[in-house]
């Protein structure tokens, strides 16, 4: 085997390179470690492709680099296409025109690139942007730091830019030369390069947790458009969405908003103009200080004034009341006196009246007792009169029924005697014998002219002399016949 | 028979003669007589009998048209 | 009749005749007598009960006017 | 009739006689006498009512005086 | 009437008395002295009104002069 | 009265009487001494008012001095 | 009062107190004490007031002052 030199082994694998690829190539990648040689103004980078959803990793590099002839031929290509502002930036996803070639001196293995296609690294940018914008709007953290509030004035201010800058440099002089004292806690990041993203980042980690704090400002200084990508990361633009304090940006770009100025509480163009809205808020907030010192004074003095007025006005109110109270009472107590003497008076008068009825009563009640007994004795009187005229009727009708008894006692008495007389005559009638002789009887009268009742006397013989009714007959007795 | 003899005076005799004659003490021959006489009596005490009568009719009237009198001047009094 | 007989006395002799009489204890001779007697009784008693009547009448009349004239009286004060 | 007699106990004598007159208890001669008294009795009954009557009028009087004195009393402190 | 008798007692024992004369229970020789009586009851009671009333007025006179002079001792020290 | 009695206690009491005095419920012989008692009340709630008022007065004044002395002071500030 | 109480709570008492005496809710008897308790509320807040508007002034000099010296120092600047 035959021994070769360095020199020779690298031109043989020149040689080979070239014939592989002996037209023109395009290859994409992210660029990575960018340089522009200081002397011959060259420009070399590394091409790397990253292994899917990695930051650092990446998984193959290519050197690359891109003479100076090449680049303006480049460069005023874009610009006759309309192109400004596209910077090769190291992290910028490109497709690039080139040859393989090989450094044989070095052994190095690089792309000469002859020109970048702006529209893939554009386009690409584009599709990061809206799926950055996607993102935040599907979980909902878009205008999170939008609402948050600026505190009034926001002098406290965390910086996050690359110390020294022409950035830094305009926005600390704006706000030095201010009337406030301003008090910047500046973070030093890379506003370009790869490490842009994660030390904004990390920027906002450490200031949002910085005392005092009241603001964060992102800002840089111009920059080709293409370098503001950075501010379409997603992770950038999460860490200003969920930030505890406004974050307000000032990144340099001036036709299209970067999805972190999209995403801040506010932003501007350039740190000049962060700068300025910081004082023009101050100025506003002072003015403000000022015009409620003096709204204040006012206020105080209303609301002094209005107090003292609301008290003297309880106190007289509480002088009348009082008063009021007292009068009031003195009225009550004026009433109540009087209502006791009208009171008095009148049950003096009830009093009176009652007296007065008993003696109307009693005069009424003796005057009727009078009027009874009077009525009583006129009765007694008729009662008296009655009597004496019943013992004049009976005396009367005793003397008329002492008359009528003798009347008839005398008549009773002359016909008694007229009866007995009647009697005696009729007797005496009866025993006149004629009348029993008339009728055929006789008397038989015995020698003693005795009238003979019986036989027993009589004897045989005797001399009886019979009287008839007219004349008499002498004659003896024969016989006699007792029966 | 004497006109001032009494009512009674006479009446006893015809009582006695009465008396007599039931007894059967007057003799039938007397008998005729007495009764007469008896009779005589009878008409004189219906005399005197009637004579009372009379007068105590007569009082008795007077009495009554006294009192009618009286009533009648009771009458008159009470009527003025 | 002595006048100052009682009412009450002679109105007892006028019952005893009366009884008497009814009775028939007066002999006819006497009867008129009695008769006579008992209608002056009678007239009697008239007279008195006349008499006291008419004082009654002027006692009651003196009354009736002096009640009269005390409710004239009184009339006239309650007029006044 | 003495005159301290009281109005009660004369009351009840006349009331005593009215009811023996009514019955009949007393004789015709002392009717007139005790007519004269029940009269005398009334009399005297009315008497005293009168002058009962009189005297309280009198104190009638002297109240309705009183009375009157003291409103014109109570008129004169009310003028006062 | 005792003076220390109290107004509602003689007051009680006046309408006694106006009852038992309504009801007609005094005797007519009682009723003079019971009327009497009933009056000096009442100039009693009269009287008895009398001085409390003017009492009361006194009284009453002298808290309306209190008032008074408070009042007017009032309006001195509004003046003042 | 007791001085440490409520000017409320007092004045219930006085209404109190007044209302009795209307009902006619006072015995006419307590009348007079049920008014004194209440011309007392009425005298002390004068008095208690009174000095109410006095206290309230001074109190008053009191405030008003006060708010007058600073009144001056502040004028005093103002003219500094 | 403490010294610590707030003018808005002590105001409001007063109030309280102003509304129950608008009222009539507050006893005579405890009239004087309330005034007298309005009336230290009153002198308190006349106080509270009194000490807030010399603070108020004195801040308000010092800023005068703070600005007038910043004034002088920017007038000093600007001649640098």
């Amino acid at each position: 085997m035959s021994c070769l030199t360095v020199s020779r082994l690298n031109e043989i694998a020149k040689n080979a390179l070239t014939l592989a690829f002996d037209k023109e190539i395009s290859v994409v990648g992210e660029i990575h470690g960018l340089k522009i040689h200081a002397k011959s103004s060259h420009t070399y980078f590394d091409l790397i492709e990253k292994a899917p959803d990695s930051r650092d990793q990446y998984i193959a590099k290519v050197s690359c680099a891109f003479f100076k002839g090449a680049y303006n031929k480049w460069e005023n290509s874009l610009r006759r296409q309309g192109i400004t502002a596209f910077a090769l930036t190291d992290g910028l996803q490109v497709k690039v025109r080139a040859r393989i070639d090989l450094y044989t001196k070095e052994g190095r293995f690089q792309i000469i690139i002859h020109g970048i296609d702006p529209g893939y690294t554009l386009g690409y940018i584009a599709k990061k942007r809206i799926q950055t914008i996607e993102i935040l709007k599907s979980s909902g953290i878009m205008d999170m730091n939008k609402g948050l509030i600026l505190p009034f004035p926001a002098l406290n201010i965390g910086l996050i830019t690359s110390k020294g800058s022409a950035a830094y440099n305009d926005f600390v002089s704006i706000l030095r030369k201010s009337n406030y004292t301003f008090n910047v806690a500046l973070f030093n990041a890379n506003m370009q390069g790869e490490n842009t993203v994660n030390e904004v980042v990390k920027g906002i980690e450490v200031l949002e947790n910085t005392p005092f704090m009241d603001a964060i400002v992102i800002t840089r200084g111009g920059g080709a458009k293409a370098e503001l990508f950075y501010f379409d990361d997603i992770d950038i633009c999460k860490a200003i969405a969920r930030c505890k304090l406004p974050v307000i940006t000032g990144i340099g770009h001036e036709i299209d908003l970067s999805v972190a100025d999209m995403t801040s509480y506010n932003y501007f163009v350039t740190p000049t103009d962060v700068a300025k809205f910081l004082v023009s808020r101050a100025d506003e907030f002072w003015n403000k200080i000022e015009q409620v010192e003096g709204e204040l004074i006012l206020a105080s003095d209303t609301i002094i004034k209005d107090s003292k007025a609301d008290l003297s006005e309880l106190a007289s109110m509480l002088a009348i009341t009082a008063q009021k109270y007292t009068s009031q009472a003195i009225n009550n107590l004026k009433s109540l006196a009087s209502t006791l003497g009208s009171n008095t008076i009148n049950m003096l008068s009830t009093k009176r009246q009652h007296i007065a009825r008993l003696q109307e009563a009693t005069i009424i009640s003796s005057r009727y007792v009078l009027q009874t007994q009077d009525r009583v004795i006129t009765e007694l009187y008729l009662y008296i009169k009655q009597g004496i005229s019943s013992i004049f009727s009976r005396a009367l009708s005793s003397v008329s029924t002492s008359i009528l008894d003798l009347s008839r006692a005398n008549l009773f008495t002359i016909t008694q005697a007229k009866t007995t007389l009647e009697r005696l005559h009729t007797m005496f009638n009866a025993m006149d014998p004629r009348a029993v002789l008339g009728r055929g009887y006789s008397i038989t009268l015995d020698l003693d002219g005795r009238a003979l009742k019986e036989t027993h006397g009589v004897s045989r013989g005797d001399r009886l002399t019979t009287i008839l009714y007219k004349g008499k007959i002498i004659s003896l007795v024969e016989d006699k016949e007792p029966i | 028979m004497k006109k001032n003899q009494s009512y009674s005076s006479v009446f006893k005799q015809l009582e006695t003669i009465a008396e007599k004659m039931n007894k059967g003490d007057i003799p039938i021959d007397e008998l005729g007589d007495k009764v007469k006489k008896a009779s005589h009596m009878i008409k004189f005490l219906r005399q005197r009998l009637k004579s009372v009568e009379m007068e105590i009719t007569d009082i008795l009237k007077d009495l009554e048209s006294d009192q009618a009198s009286q009533t009648r001047e009771e009458e008159r009094d009470d009527k003025i």
